[in-house]
């Protein structure tokens, strides 16, 4: 049986929320069902409209559907807000200590929480679990597998507190059991899957980067990026790394400039804003060649803009900031699978050329959760380009050595006989500042030649969809989930719609793209942007200008829905 | 000074003659050698300035990096490799200016790095400019009329972040300054020397000779490094008599020690391990 | 507070009950009323963070600025528009980490600005990260163990930047808060007031409770704001008693005496014309 | 009679060479020549080899030759470097108490400076006026014309000092009339030409501010920006002005940006690293619609690069420098006439639009002087935009009021009794935050929606040259002087080849652009950089691809030789 459902809670900031919300979207995921997750919330500690949306599926899912199978309402404006979105069938459960009955609604249940909590789990606040208790009898979940699941979500505040949540969501259990008259469309029906991770984007950018053998991340919290820092930083002791939070982004990227040059695998995590301030430091690790791979988890701009929100508005800064021309690489994951192996190439793409890389994702990508495979950490390569052994690093070391390649070997201070120079001012082979013209000219050729052998190591966008399809959804990043769906859904209506996705964006893939956009009789460019930023790049770099964009700038993610009615309209031209 | 030769490089320097950052390199290059440190063993992480080019001048690992941002690059690499004897090195602007909040952070997480601030009260590289620490009434290219607004008094604003090592330097008191910079590289902790350098081009006021005339030892005049208080209020004069000395120290953790725990190995030689991630994976489970 | 009423805005307050921000945002109203201010004659220039949301619940004149920046937009604001009585406002991160340099040379300039840093010890719109006030030993959600490198002292830090007007207050202590405020507004030049805030979510440590066990008013035990070296002495302690109240004053020339003359009119009322540039001209013939 | 000469004077920081050049050009562009002067010096106080070259001609010129009419040599080293360089009949006058006899070198003459300036002046120092003198004997200048020259430019210093500086150069012109034994091939001829100023790019970038009416500039010093904040500076007390000179650049462009909020026209000078700081405040000016006029002197990059030097290297990284997307204007001055009218006209978008104008230079143009008719102030007109007067600045204004144009009328705190409210964060009318997601999308659309008449207003490109040319070569900002060089040898020899040169290059007038190179057989874009940016853009807003580029990396200008030279090889293909 095809099973997509999808389970809303509503309510405001500080109402627990996401508790209810991430023990549904395990419990599910632990059932077998794919997942995807995400959250949508203010920039504030306690009240507003936040909303966290579950949508399990029993096959791959990378997107949000606008259809809601059961909302939980933990407060009227909830079901004011997204009442209509509920589906044929739909159920409406709510907190009825926090609104008036809502008898009036088809198929809703209300449920004392704070009642419930008291009673079977000795506390309000364990009101949540028995939410989600009478989600799961609904759903006809087997009680044992919440259990568990509370049990692992709560078992850091002590066995007392995780069996109390237990107790509680049985509690919700039965009241829905005994209370609920209407059949529920959804039947939860356990499937035989692999396990599977439950992993929001940032996570997988985390332990792609410890998998990579990351020792040192330098931040400043930013929404969305700050859980990439958290996530390493609690494997300190465990694992060979450090985190240290700076006082600004500026420090934050120099700190981690010096610890690549010391001889570690080094990152920064920030978002817009912070990336701005860090601009001048990029610029260094082009100069001095220092590997660094950049987390930048784009939100809207300008300024301090929609803190929690989404968009992917900062492509062409990334490619462009920095003053002075220095070669780099572009990586954008469309999911936390990618996002995973992404970093890990990041890492190994900085080293082995010695340039920056950018991971570039967004607020709906970082936070959103995802089912995935534990990933083959055999299959992690770490390839840290050319080294010099201790005993060959020794006095006469040129760190800038022009070569054929334009690689020159690294060596880190400390680490043999030798000394290790280099600078932000243009320099000689042994890293010390020049102004000789003929020097400088070499020196901009060593640079700049990198992105030849970088070019090489980047792999071709992802096609998705028929072959010689008619129209191709030309996208990057987190636009990978809602084109794959509207393409699919299109293509279940007898279209000819493929996707093609771009992962890696610079240097950019010329030939393959074009040679993945050949067929295609119409390229339309879909993005999370108000100013149609890929296609612009295509242009540049192919010459080839996409049909039409499908836009959104709102803050708010696309999904396949809005993709599918915005190609109806034909899309926009933003250029 | 037959060890210091261990540090030279034939790089001829680009100072004018009569400048202090002469008298600051010798004295680096002699106190490091005094201490037997050896070039492989040492990372000057420099700025930008005149006195930044320091750098190029003595042979060690070095980092030349933006100006102002010394400290947090030093920093990094010190997490990293604390078995590297770290220094950065800049000027008054480079340091009281560009890479002010970073002088704060560094002090409060006391790492384990010795910080030279050349302080010739001006811009010397970019030519004349005001700087943090120039006087009322001194003439700049920055502006036609004299400066205007009263100079950050560097000692106290060390004072006042807590920096457990405060001292203050004179180029022209050779002896004196390698005493103290040596105590600053045997300190465990953030240890700051604000060195008056004469800048013979631009600071027509702040002259050797008006150095000369006014330093002298607080510590021989019985000021003792453990007395903040003390500390504080020396560093007020500015007029007459200019102290120089070691103003204040204190032992206290690193920041190593607390972000790693004490003699922890560096992370520079343990090898991380992909299958390492294993355990952590299954908690997403 | 019937005054205060000039000040009322209708929009929603987001902070949560119970935080420190609310009783600060009725000070700031009832004081600015109390001097007679009107809505019109006041900029606010707010940073980013709970803080910093302040100026979104008063009516003034505000430029909701960038996290870190209040300080320099306010001095360029202040610079062309002496007749405005410019605040600027922010959290203990947005003041003390990302704006740390801007504070140094704020105070240097002696620019005419209010300034007022909600120190909650913690990051509260971010959700529990450690400022740089956070005290040593309290849990916050950047790192998984608690807090192991010492605060920053702000007073002292203050002190030691020459800052012509140094408090602390509680916005647990209106009365008390509304006076130093009064005080800070009537100060030419820059007055910085560090005013401890509790932070109901995030900061479990330095609750209300435990700061009202401990504030005491200087002043009221004799300590007077001409005495520099007793303000930092008493700035030092952070335990069984923290002292608030006007730790030191002092009046010198402004920022806006210094560049454009006491009393000058404000450029925004002078309108420059083309041809005045031709004497100018003239001197590249 | 055609004159053309290049006067070249060099030797080390410290040695006093560009007060001989600065005299020698200003006293050629009294005579009625065109003057087109440039620095080329180390960044370093004392030492290292410094020259500066003053080229002199009866018709207008906008860039350097390769040969030299008069070479006066400070020092051996400059003999060494530039000697070869000294054209058929040139002269070589030298230093003979720096330096052994240069008795071999054709057309040389030794002169003991230090002993003339103490002779005469009464100091060894005065010896560079000597050395001015013997220049001037040599061209036959009227005696008295240096003197008035050399009056003006001492005056500062006292009549005594400027009367023995004319005595030393009266005694250098003796030393040179005594022992010259050749005839110099250049003889100066007055010309009768209006009087004219000699002035540098940056120079005329500050009096266009100022005859623009900006009151506020905010900076940090930066080569090769620092001279318009000085200028500037200057006029304190006199104009209506402040100057303050920031901590860092951070601060420089928040005060700017407070400034341009509290109601005056405001600016920030700066070059590629402290613009890197100041990315995060471009951001904001977007968001809250604050102008700004931001001049940026471009200088060879990445980090520190070659700060004395010049380069084109920051233009594609201005144009998307900011996170999120929001319109702005980049203006790139071909010459110090350009560089006054463009920056007026900056003033002018960014306030009309409410948006951030860059005035892109760069080390080449900035320090550079030109001869220049004094500008018309008549023709300096001051356009404010939308501005509320006093009495309509009253409760209820909404200082981002949604239009038709997408411009609401500006209000400054303070002036009326009204408030005004703005931020960083996305807001309402009011200036307020919000989280709405439809007021987003038309906050957004309002910001970007301006381009268009933004774009209305931008220029087309200049062109120079025959009709129908065959070749053009397309460049920007300070390439101008260099292709109008080249071009005109080349015709001179009978090929046709044309110049269009983009002095306002954003929002991009695509239409002009396709217009200018339509008849064109080849599009050569010439550069100094080295990745081809304008090329870049061109593709990615026109569709056309350059044949190929003309590039140059080296931290030295290119010329009209450089030009015909890479020309006649073909160029090279940089995308
Ligand atoms: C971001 C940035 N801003 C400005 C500059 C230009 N600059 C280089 S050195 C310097 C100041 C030099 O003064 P100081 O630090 O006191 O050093 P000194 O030359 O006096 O030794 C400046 C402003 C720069 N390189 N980078
Ligand atoms: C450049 C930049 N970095 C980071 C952030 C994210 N951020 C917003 S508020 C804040 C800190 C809030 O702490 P504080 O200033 O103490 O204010 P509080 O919320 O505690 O009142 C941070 C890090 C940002 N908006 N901009
Ligand atoms: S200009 Fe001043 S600081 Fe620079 S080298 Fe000369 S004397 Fe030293
Ligand atoms: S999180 Fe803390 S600072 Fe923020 S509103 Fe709540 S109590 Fe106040
Ligand atoms: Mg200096
Ligand atoms: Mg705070």
């Amino acid at each position: 049986m095809k099973q997509d459902y999808t389970f809303l809670i509503g309510g405001e900031a500080g109402q627990g929320l996401q508790t209810i919300g991430a023990v549904l979207a395990k419990a599910l995921a632990r059932q077998g069902l794919h997942i995807f997750a995400y959250q949508d919330y203010h920039s504030r500690v306690r009240g507003g409209h936040n909303f966290y949306q579950v949508r399990a599926a029993s096959f791959p899912v990378g997107s949000h559907l606008d259809e809601v199978t059961m909302l939980v309402a933990l407060d009227e404006e909830t079901i004011k807000i997204h009442g209509h979105r509920v589906g044929e069938g739909g159920v409406v459960l709510y907190d009825s200590e926090e609104m008036p009955s809502q008898e009036g609604l088809a198929n809703s249940l209300p449920v004392p929480l704070k009642e419930l909590g008291k009673t079977y789990g000795g506390q309000g606040v364990m009101g949540n679990s028995a939410a989600a208790g009478a989600v799961w009898q609904l759903l006809g979940g087997e009680p044992a597998a919440l259990d568990e699941t509370l049990r692992d979500t709560f078992s850091g505040k002590g066995d007392k507190v995780a069996e109390a949540n237990v107790k509680a969501a049985r509690g919700g259990m039965e009241y829905a059991k005994k209370h609920f008259q209407s059949t529920c469309p959804c039947r939860l029906e356990r499937l035989l899957s692999p396990p599977r991770m439950l992993l929001t984007g940032n996570d997988a950018v985390a332990l792609g980067a410890l998998a990579a053998g990351c020792q040192f991340i330098g931040a400043y919290p930013m929404s969305p990026a700050s859980s990439v820092f958290t996530t390493m930083g609690r494997q300190v002791g465990r694992l060979p790394l450090v985190f240290e939070q700076a006082e600004d982004e500026i420090s934050a990227i120099h700190m981690a400039l010096g610890a690549a040059f010391a001889g570690v695998r080094s990152m920064v995590a920030t978002s817009g804003g912070g990336f701005a301030l860090m601009v001048e430091g990029l610029s260094l690790a082009g100069c001095s060649e220092t590997p660094l791979v950049l987390f930048l988890g784009q939100r809207p701009g300008p300024a301090t803009g929609l803190a929690t929100r989404t968009e992917q508005g900062d492509l062409l800064f990334a490619l462009h900031a920095g003053h002075g021309e220095f070669p780099r690489a572009v990586l954008a994951p469309g999911n936390a699978g990618e996002a995973f192996w992404l970093t890990v190439k990041a890492f190994n793409l900085a080293e082995k050329y010695q340039v920056p890389v950018f991971v570039l994702s967004d607020q709906y990508l970082a936070d959103a959760a995802y089912t995935v495979e534990p990933f083959g950490l055999d299959r992690v390569l770490v390839d840290r380009g050319e080294i010099l052994a201790e005993k060959e690093f020794g006095p006469g070391y040129r760190r800038h050595r022009l070569t054929e390649s334009g690689i020159s070997p690294r060596a880190f201070p400390g680490r043999g006989e030798g000394t290790v120079a280099t600078s932000g001012n243009e320099h000689d082979e042994e890293g010390y500042p020049t102004e000789k013209a003929d020097l400088r000219r070499k020196m901009t050729e060593k640079r700049l030649g990198k992105a030849r052998f970088l070019a090489a190591a980047i792999a071709p966008p992802s096609f998705y969809g028929p072959q010689n399809p008619q129209k191709v959804l030309l996208t990057w990043g987190s636009g990978l989930g809602a084109c794959r769906e509207a393409a699919e859904h299109l293509n279940a209506g007898g279209e000819k719609v493929g996707v093609v996705h771009m992962t890696e964006l610079w240097p950019f893939p010329a030939a393959d793209v074009e040679l993945a956009l050949a067929g295609a009789e119409e390229v339309i460019a879909v993005e999370m942007n108000a100013t149609g930023q890929l296609g612009r790049l295509l242009r540049q770099e192919t010459g080839i200008k996409p049909k039409a964009a499908i836009l959104k700038y709102d803050g708010r993610a696309m999904n396949g829905a809005y993709v599918v009615k915005e190609l109806a309209r034909g899309g926009v031209n933003p250029w | 000074m037959v060890e210091a030769d261990r540090f030279h490089t034939a790089r001829p320097k680009t100072w004018c003659p009569g400048c202090g950052n002469h008298q600051i390199l010798e004295v680096l290059k002699e106190t490091l050698a005094r201490l037997d440190y050896h070039p492989h063993q040492v990372l000057l992480v420099s700025g930008i300035g005149q006195a930044a080019k320091t750098s190029q001048y003595i042979r060690t690992n070095t980092f030349n990096v933006l100006h102002g941002r010394t400290l947090p690059v030093a920093t990094g690499a010190k997490l990293v490799n604390p078995r590297l004897k770290v220094l950065a090195l800049g000027g008054d602007g480079d340091g009281y200016a560009e890479g002010g909040n970073h002088i704060i952070h560094a002090a409060r997480r006391n790492v384990e790095v010795t910080y030279m601030i050349h302080n010739n009260q001006i811009y010397g590289l970019t030519k004349g400019q005001l700087s943090p620490t120039t006087d009322l009434g001194s003439p700049t290219t920055s502006y036609h009329t004299p400066s205007s607004t009263r100079p950050l008094n560097p000692l106290r604003f060390l004072l006042g972040i807590g920096a457990s090592f405060v001292a203050r330097g004179f180029a022209g008191s050779r002896e004196q300054l390698g005493d103290i910079l040596e105590k600053a590289l045997k300190h465990r902790g953030f240890a700051c020397i604000d060195i008056l350098q004469p800048c013979v081009v631009f600071n027509r006021v702040n002259t050797s000779k008006w150095y000369r005339e006014r330093v002298y030892d607080v510590n021989e005049e019985g000021h003792s490094p453990d007395d903040l208080a003390g500390a504080f209020r020396l560093a007020g004069e500015w007029g007459e008599r200019i102290g120089t000395g070691i103003f204040y120290a204190e032992e206290r953790e690193t920041l190593n020690d607390a972000l790693l725990g004490r003699d922890a190995p560096p992370l520079v030689e343990r090898k991380p391990e992909p299958r390492d991630v294993a355990p952590l994976m299954k908690e997403y489970l």
